[in-house]
């Protein structure tokens, strides 16, 4: 017993003793090098890190690439334009596939390397490192539109919230599909933050028109929704929306087509996806489903967004056209955005970060997403979108049908329960 | 009542999708002990490989018989090199392995899958069949009609040849089974690769219409395989059918009427299976028409 | 007609338990010194991955002790899981407004919190013993999958307590004034000059609670209830005629394993700062499965390196996979780095068991022969 | 006066009756033996002596305490001890651990009290560790105590059984077939043994047997079973002379 007692204190004393060669130990006496800009973590003389966690095993593996196209075409251009304040922006991205274990500890391994995140896909990811994100002061670009995020300052929401987007989808419904008071509509929608933030926006929209809405939740792997159109057909709803993944939106807007129940569905961005176009759905999909998004689509005319297209094609001619690709590319530009105001701020530090963040008011990404202003801490950056429709003719499965507009209601929301 | 006999519709041809896929599970369980994790995957290779010869142009038939034969391959191969080799160690060994395999073929499908959404290119589009005032989608009752077929035949098969008396002779007295000259091993095998076919042809219907078609997700509709092979009793074929239409049911009838369940908190659909199967089990502790065991010293 | 039951192998406590005592020693005193000097070594990548490591293996002895001991197939651990980091949140956190939503806390001292939160784990453990005494085998293991079906919809559905999908924020342990976070604003606590975070802190609670645990269950299965527990396993009928309670010592093996579920979750919750419902899924149910499997069933030491192995390889595959050559680049085709990690990950499982099925425990049993045989 | 008191016992599975009214009492300190063909129902009537087995009809009773309605633990707490025919061991277990699990209802350590060592606990186990020596030892088991009882041959399985049953330090032992699958020799110790452990306890001891010879020679008392009924109750004279056991037995005579 004690000589066990013995090899164990031998033992103790010899490694506490070591710990003095330990890289980790801090230098008490070095300070930051006074120079005239101040930098933050993974700033160096000649480069800029920022992290990517991202989704590349998972379900979201698809969207999460054609986003890192995007970013890796307008930072490729913008490097070799010198970059931003004479440093080479670069990036260490880490796959979290999905699971909020994973990006926990992926986010551990960079978060003292990076000046911020670029990207955090995900919704259970965001929401498992909204409090580190807070007290590392991380500027992060989300991926995701869930106003729930906009209490934490450090989120960066490039473009409308669900809510907003249903509420101007319930509008447009109003105004051109001949909704009037006291019809039904349908809501079908995720669990999780991604549905229930859309479902805000409908009740708030169902409200403010009399609507009766009778809202539906499935689970994100729910791959057959007859039951749910079925009973919004016996109910007689008028119109439908979708809050919910692109399997799911083909089922829907199929099963209503194949039973002759011909109303309009508004889905949100995440609920389409241009694969559907090659699947049994496309025709009802083409007659029946528009989009309501504030991003453009990938066959957007503007100019700026044109020009974006056709540098995309020319890079990747093979990767699949969606518009998440020029959502990466305005993401990247809204990130390249604030680091030159810090830059001219000379702050290239977290805090620094987050100031000229809150200084954007008017964030033009040459119509790629709607007009943008963070501003107003807490408030939702956009409240415009576009209503599209899939056309399986044109580049990435989307026409527009209706410019960017913003409801009345939509200007003045403001999400609570 | 329209809707209800429209849900009961829906109901009963998933049920009968479900069934085949319980009834994989529970030949696989009654031939060797195993619980087959590597389920879903079987399902998927055989949907991939359906969907992709579609896209190449190859006839549906064609088509379904390359990924049925392509998915019992997978079933004997797994049986063959990884689960004969450890069968006399303890099954949960064994089970956790077939977890391993559907890993990798999981990966590896949703690698391949990548953001598309594989249409399975079925003759029967989106057509409805109208009974009444009921639409019930054309694939939906080719569903029903094949797995019917498929399962009257693997009754029949069971009942009256050597191999089925053989198969049950094994899962009721290996030793006895032994003695008949068919080896154990050749059972197992057989009932993988049964379970692999069944799996694929599980995986045309449950991608095919009102379903968009084969995504990464689809994996997931697999697990119904376990409840529907526990309320039915694990041991017992017949069990496994009446499984499949449980839970076919339960869910269909759960998500149509959602907002009448809405006091046991939103989304209760997705748990209704469950609860359904631990309601049976308190009542009957092996399932519907599982052998009840004997307490023997 | 024992179709239906799962067949475990024994596993028994070592048969001369003198000479693997001196054989063990230095091990034991050369793991202790290794673990206890990583703080000072390591960065936070690896301090994260041994705390979830940690957590995981807590949870696992616990899975251990149902399966390999009492013979219990469960796939409902990730529940009893989710009950500890959810009681253990709720009852130490505070009554708060977060943004849109309102939640619910006790706000009690979180030693105490960590307490019940155990505790909390062990009534459910509790409450489905009736349905596990009812029930063997696989029957029992695909039942008590129901718990974590049931789980994620309560979880969902009860924002209240559990934050809803948006998860809430884990409040820091203190115990005795001393928290386990980064310490007040502005404050750095230096240990022999290393500055000591909330993952240094952790580190060394994790390390304890997991000793702590491992030390519990040997006991445990050295002693009277062990030997009852391995009876039933057996044989339930022998069991009984031998003078077992069988149906109250399934309900221990549950109360207990589910306790350990419990206190790995209050772990796991420290570890995440922040918990979601997704964490607590089949897939994690699995998970355990895997890890006490891999280890060789009815070993507490076998769970621990099961649970190590499973929570560690895949991130570390993911960040050393772009070091092995044929990966694809970041947006181009082919096989991406986190892929290759994943195959690894289940290439190393299938391998680990037709090796050895007997896990990490049969592993270590056969070098340690062989290392006696060439003595 | 009788230790145990078997009164029209009947027990049906889907409709076979495996007994039917089965009654025969046992007197203190005797061997008594229950003989029979296969089927005769012998084993179930261990299995509803020992609480398996729920009887349709009838009562057991042990000293004046009704056994019937009772689980198998507390039918052992009251002393009722018994080995299987199949042996019914913990094959990987030591023999030693075999045993300490027969002193499981005379203990009380609990899994807080383990798990910490308690002081009492630790007591407990060496007192009882010493006693199942003490068996191990009259049994001569000494030397493989801490061998996996799974590899044992079978007539040391036999008897690693017969010593699990006295750790219990029964009040009434149950012997189901303890010569089964023994060659003449191991058969005769067998019975040495049987009666060695009646003379040292002075406890009654009831054995189901196949082999005749052995019956005939220890029992005090038999009882004859054919297709779930008795069909005879005596001395082995008697028995013998029964002309239903000769009718019963001439078929399966052949056999054994």
């Amino acid at each position: 017993m004690t000589k066990r007692r013995a090899v164990l204190a031998i033992a103790l004393v010899a490694v506490f003793g070591a710990a003095g060669c330990s890289t980790k130990v801090v230098d008490a006496s070095s300070s930051p090098s006074a120079g005239k800009l101040a930098t933050g973590p993974g700033v160096t003389d000649t480069t800029i890190t920022l992290g990517v966690l991202t989704d590349r095993t998972g379900p979201y593996a698809g969207l999460g690439k054609a986003v890192e196209q995007g970013r890796t075409l307008f930072w490729d251009d913008r490097n070799a334009k010198g970059g931003v304040c004479g440093r080479k922006v670069q990036f260490v991205l880490k796959d979290h596939g999905y699971n909020p274990q994973n990006a926990v500890t992926a986010y551990a391994s960079i978060k003292d390397n990076v000046l911020a995140l670029h990207e955090l896909l995900g919704s259970p990811e965001i929401a498992a490192l909204l409090d580190s994100i807070q007290s590392d002061q991380m500027l992060t670009g989300a991926l995701s539109w869930s106003s729930s995020l906009l209490s934490n300052p450090y989120v960066v929401i490039s473009g409308t919230t669900y809510d907003v987007e249903m509420i101007n989808a319930v509008d447009w419904l109003v105004k051109n599909k001949g909704l009037t008071k006291g019809d039904k509509i349908g809501h079908i929608f995720h669990e999780g933050d991604y549905g229930e933030n859309g479902d805000a926006g409908v009740v708030a929209a169902a409200k403010e028109y009399g609507l009766e809405l009778l809202p539906y939740k499935i689970k994100p792997t729910t791959a057959d929704l007859t039951a749910q159109v079925t009973a919004l057909k016996s109910a007689g709803a008028k119109a439908i929306l979708l809050t919910v993944a692109p399997a799911q939106t083909a089922s829907a807007v199929g099963v209503a087509a194949a039973s002759g129940y011909a109303v309009p569905f508004v889905a949100n961005a995440p609920s389409f996806s241009t694969a559907l176009l090659a699947t049994a759905a496309k025709p009802a999909l083409e007659k029946q489903l528009y989009v309501a998004t504030s991003i453009a689509p990938f066959s957007a005319t503007a100019p700026g967004a044109a020009q974006v297209r056709d540098a995309f094609v020319a890079k990747y001619s093979d990767a699949i056209k969606i518009q998440y690709a020029l959502f990466g590319y305005a993401q990247a530009q809204i990130m390249a955005g604030i680091l030159d105001t810090a830059c001219k701020n000379n702050d290239l530090t977290r805090a620094g970060l987050l100031k000229a963040f809150q200084s954007q008011s008017h964030v033009d990404t040459n119509g790629l997403i709607a007009p943008l202003d963070f501003s107003k801490p807490g408030g939702i950056p956009a409240r415009q979108t576009y209503i599209l429709k899939p056309d399986s003719a044109a580049a990435g499965g989307l026409t527009q049908v209706q410019d960017l507009f913003a409801a009345p209601l939509a200007q003045s929301y403001t999400p609570s329960k | 009542m329209t809707q209800f006999l429209q849900l009961l519709a829906g109901g009963v041809s998933l049920g009968a999708v479900y069934a085949l896929l319980a009834l994989g599970f529970v030949v696989v369980f009654k031939a060797s002990d195993v619980v087959n994790f590597g389920h879903p995957a079987l399902l998927m290779i055989g949907a991939y490989t359906i969907a992709r010869l579609g896209l190449s142009q190859v006839a549906f038939p064609l088509a379904v018989l390359g990924g049925v034969l392509l998915a019992a391959l997978t079933g004997l191969v797994v049986q063959r090199f990884l689960v004969a080799p450890i069968a006399s160690t303890s099954v949960v060994t064994v089970s956790i392995m077939t977890i391993g395999v559907d890993i990798l073929a999981q990966t590896e499908i949703t690698r391949r899958i990548g953001v598309d959404i594989l249409s399975i290119a079925d003759p029967w589009g989106d057509r409805v069949v109208r009974l009444g005032a009921v639409d019930v989608p054309q694939a939906r009752v080719a569903g029903l009609v094949s797995s019917v077929v498929l399962i009257g035949l693997f009754l029949a098969w069971f009942k009256l040849s050597r191999w089925g008396v053989a198969m049950r002779a094994v899962a009721d007295d290996a030793p006895t089974a032994a003695l008949m000259g068919v080896p154990r091993k050749v059972i197992s095998a057989l009932a993988w690769t049964l379970a692999g076919g069944l799996a694929a042809v599980a995986g045309v219907f449950i991608t095919a219409f009102p379903t968009p078609g084969l995504q990464p997700a689809t994996a997931s509709v697999a697990l119904a395989a376990f409840p529907a092979a526990i309320i039915g009793g694990l041991d017992s074929i017949g069990g496994a059918i009446v499984g499949g239409l449980v839970v076919g049911l339960a869910e269909s009838l759960a998500e149509g009427y959602e907002e009448r369940l809405s006091f046991l908190g939103q989304g209760f659909h997705s748990v209704m299976p469950y609860a359904v199967m631990v309601l049976v089990l308190l009542v009957r502790p092996t399932g519907l028409f599982g052998t009840r065991e004997l307490h023997r010293v | 007609m024992s179709k239906v039951d799962v067949a475990v192998p024994v596993t028994t406590v070592p048969v001369s338990p003198r000479r693997t005592r001196s054989l063990a020693l230095p091990a034991v005193a050369t793991a202790v010194v290794v673990l206890a000097a990583v703080p000072f070594y390591l960065d936070r990548f690896w301090l994260t991955l041994g705390l979830f490591a940690f957590a995981a293996a807590v949870a696992a002895i616990g899975l251990g002790l149902l399966l390999g001991q009492a013979g219990q197939l469960s796939l409902g651990h990730a529940f009893f899981v989710a009950v500890g980091a959810y009681g253990y949140t709720y009852l130490a956190g505070t009554s708060r407004t977060v943004g849109v939503s309102h939640q619910g806390g006790l706000g009690l001292p979180p030693l105490i919190a960590l307490v019940l939160a155990v505790l909390l784990a062990g009534l459910a453990g509790l409450l489905f013993s009736p349905v596990a005494a009812r029930l063997r085998g696989i029957y029992l293991g695909i039942a008590s999958l129901a718990l974590v079906f049931a789980g994620q919809h309560i979880l969902a559905n009860a924002p209240l307590v559990t934050g809803g999908y948006n998860g809430r924020t884990v409040p820091p342990l203190t115990i005795g004034g001393f928290g386990f976070d980064d310490g007040a604003p502005g404050t750095q606590l230096l240990v022999l000059g290393v500055p000591f975070h909330r993952e240094e802190r952790l580190w060394y609670l994790g390390l304890a609670v997991t000793a702590l645990a491992y030390l519990y269950h040997r006991n445990l299965v050295r002693g009277r209830p062990g030997i009852a527990l391995r009876a039933v396993r057996d044989s339930e009928l022998m069991a009984g005629m031998m003078g077992v309670p069988v149906t109250r010592y399934k309900g221990y093996a549950f109360l207990v394993s589910s306790m350990y579920a419990g206190l790995g979750g209050v772990l796991l919750a420290l570890a995440f700062g922040r918990i979601v419902p997704v964490t607590f899924d089949y897939a994690m149910s699995i998970e355990f499965l895997v890890m006490v499997v891999l280890g060789g069933l009815g070993s507490a030491a076998g769970a621990i390196v099961g649970a190590f192995f499973v929570a560690s390889l895949p991130r570390l595959l993911d960040r050393y996979a772009d070091v092995l050559p044929g990966l694809a680049e970041p947006g181009g085709d082919g096989v991406s780095p986190a892929v290759a990690a994943r195959f690894g990950y289940a290439i190393a499982l299938i391998l680990l068991l037709l090796i050895e099925p007997g896990g990490a425990a049969g592993l270590g049993r056969r070098v340690a022969n062989r290392f006696r045989r060439n003595r | 006066m009788s230790a145990l008191e078997v009164d029209g016992i009947t027990v049906r599975f889907a409709g076979v009756t495996a007994l039917d009214g089965v009654s025969f009492t046992v007197a203190p300190r005797a061997i008594h033996a229950v003989i029979g063909p296969n089927g005769a129902g012998k084993s179930t009537l261990f299995n509803v002596l020992s609480g398996a087995y729920r009887p349709a009809r009838g009562s057991v009773r042990f000293r004046d305490v009704d056994l019937t309605h009772r689980a198998p633990y507390e039918i052992t707490a009251l002393g009722v001890a018994r080995t299987f025919q199949n042996i019914a061991l913990s094959g990987a277990a030591t023999v030693e651990e075999n045993l300490v699990l027969g002193r499981h209802h005379l203990t009380r350590a609990g899994f807080t009290g383990t798990a910490l060592r308690l002081p009492h606990v630790r007591r407990e186990e060496r007192r009882h560790r010493a006693r199942v020596r003490e068996i191990a030892d009259f049994l001569g088991l000494t030397e493989v105590l801490h061998a996996p009882a799974g590899r044992l041959p079978y007539g040391d399985q036999k008897r690693v059984e017969v010593a699990r049953a006295l750790c219990v330090e029964p009040e009434l032992l149950l012997l189901d077939e303890p010569a089964a699958g023994m060659n003449a020799h191991e058969s005769a110790l067998m019975a040495h043994l049987i009666r060695d452990i009646r003379d040292a306890l002075g406890i009654p001891i009831l054995l189901v047997e196949h082999d005749m010879g052995l019956v005939m020679g220890i029992a005090d008392r038999i009882t004859v079973l054919d297709f779930g009924v008795r069909i005879a109750d005596g001395t082995p004279d008697e028995v013998r002379r029964d002309p239903a056991v000769q009718r019963a037995y001439l078929g399966t005579e052949g056999e054994s």
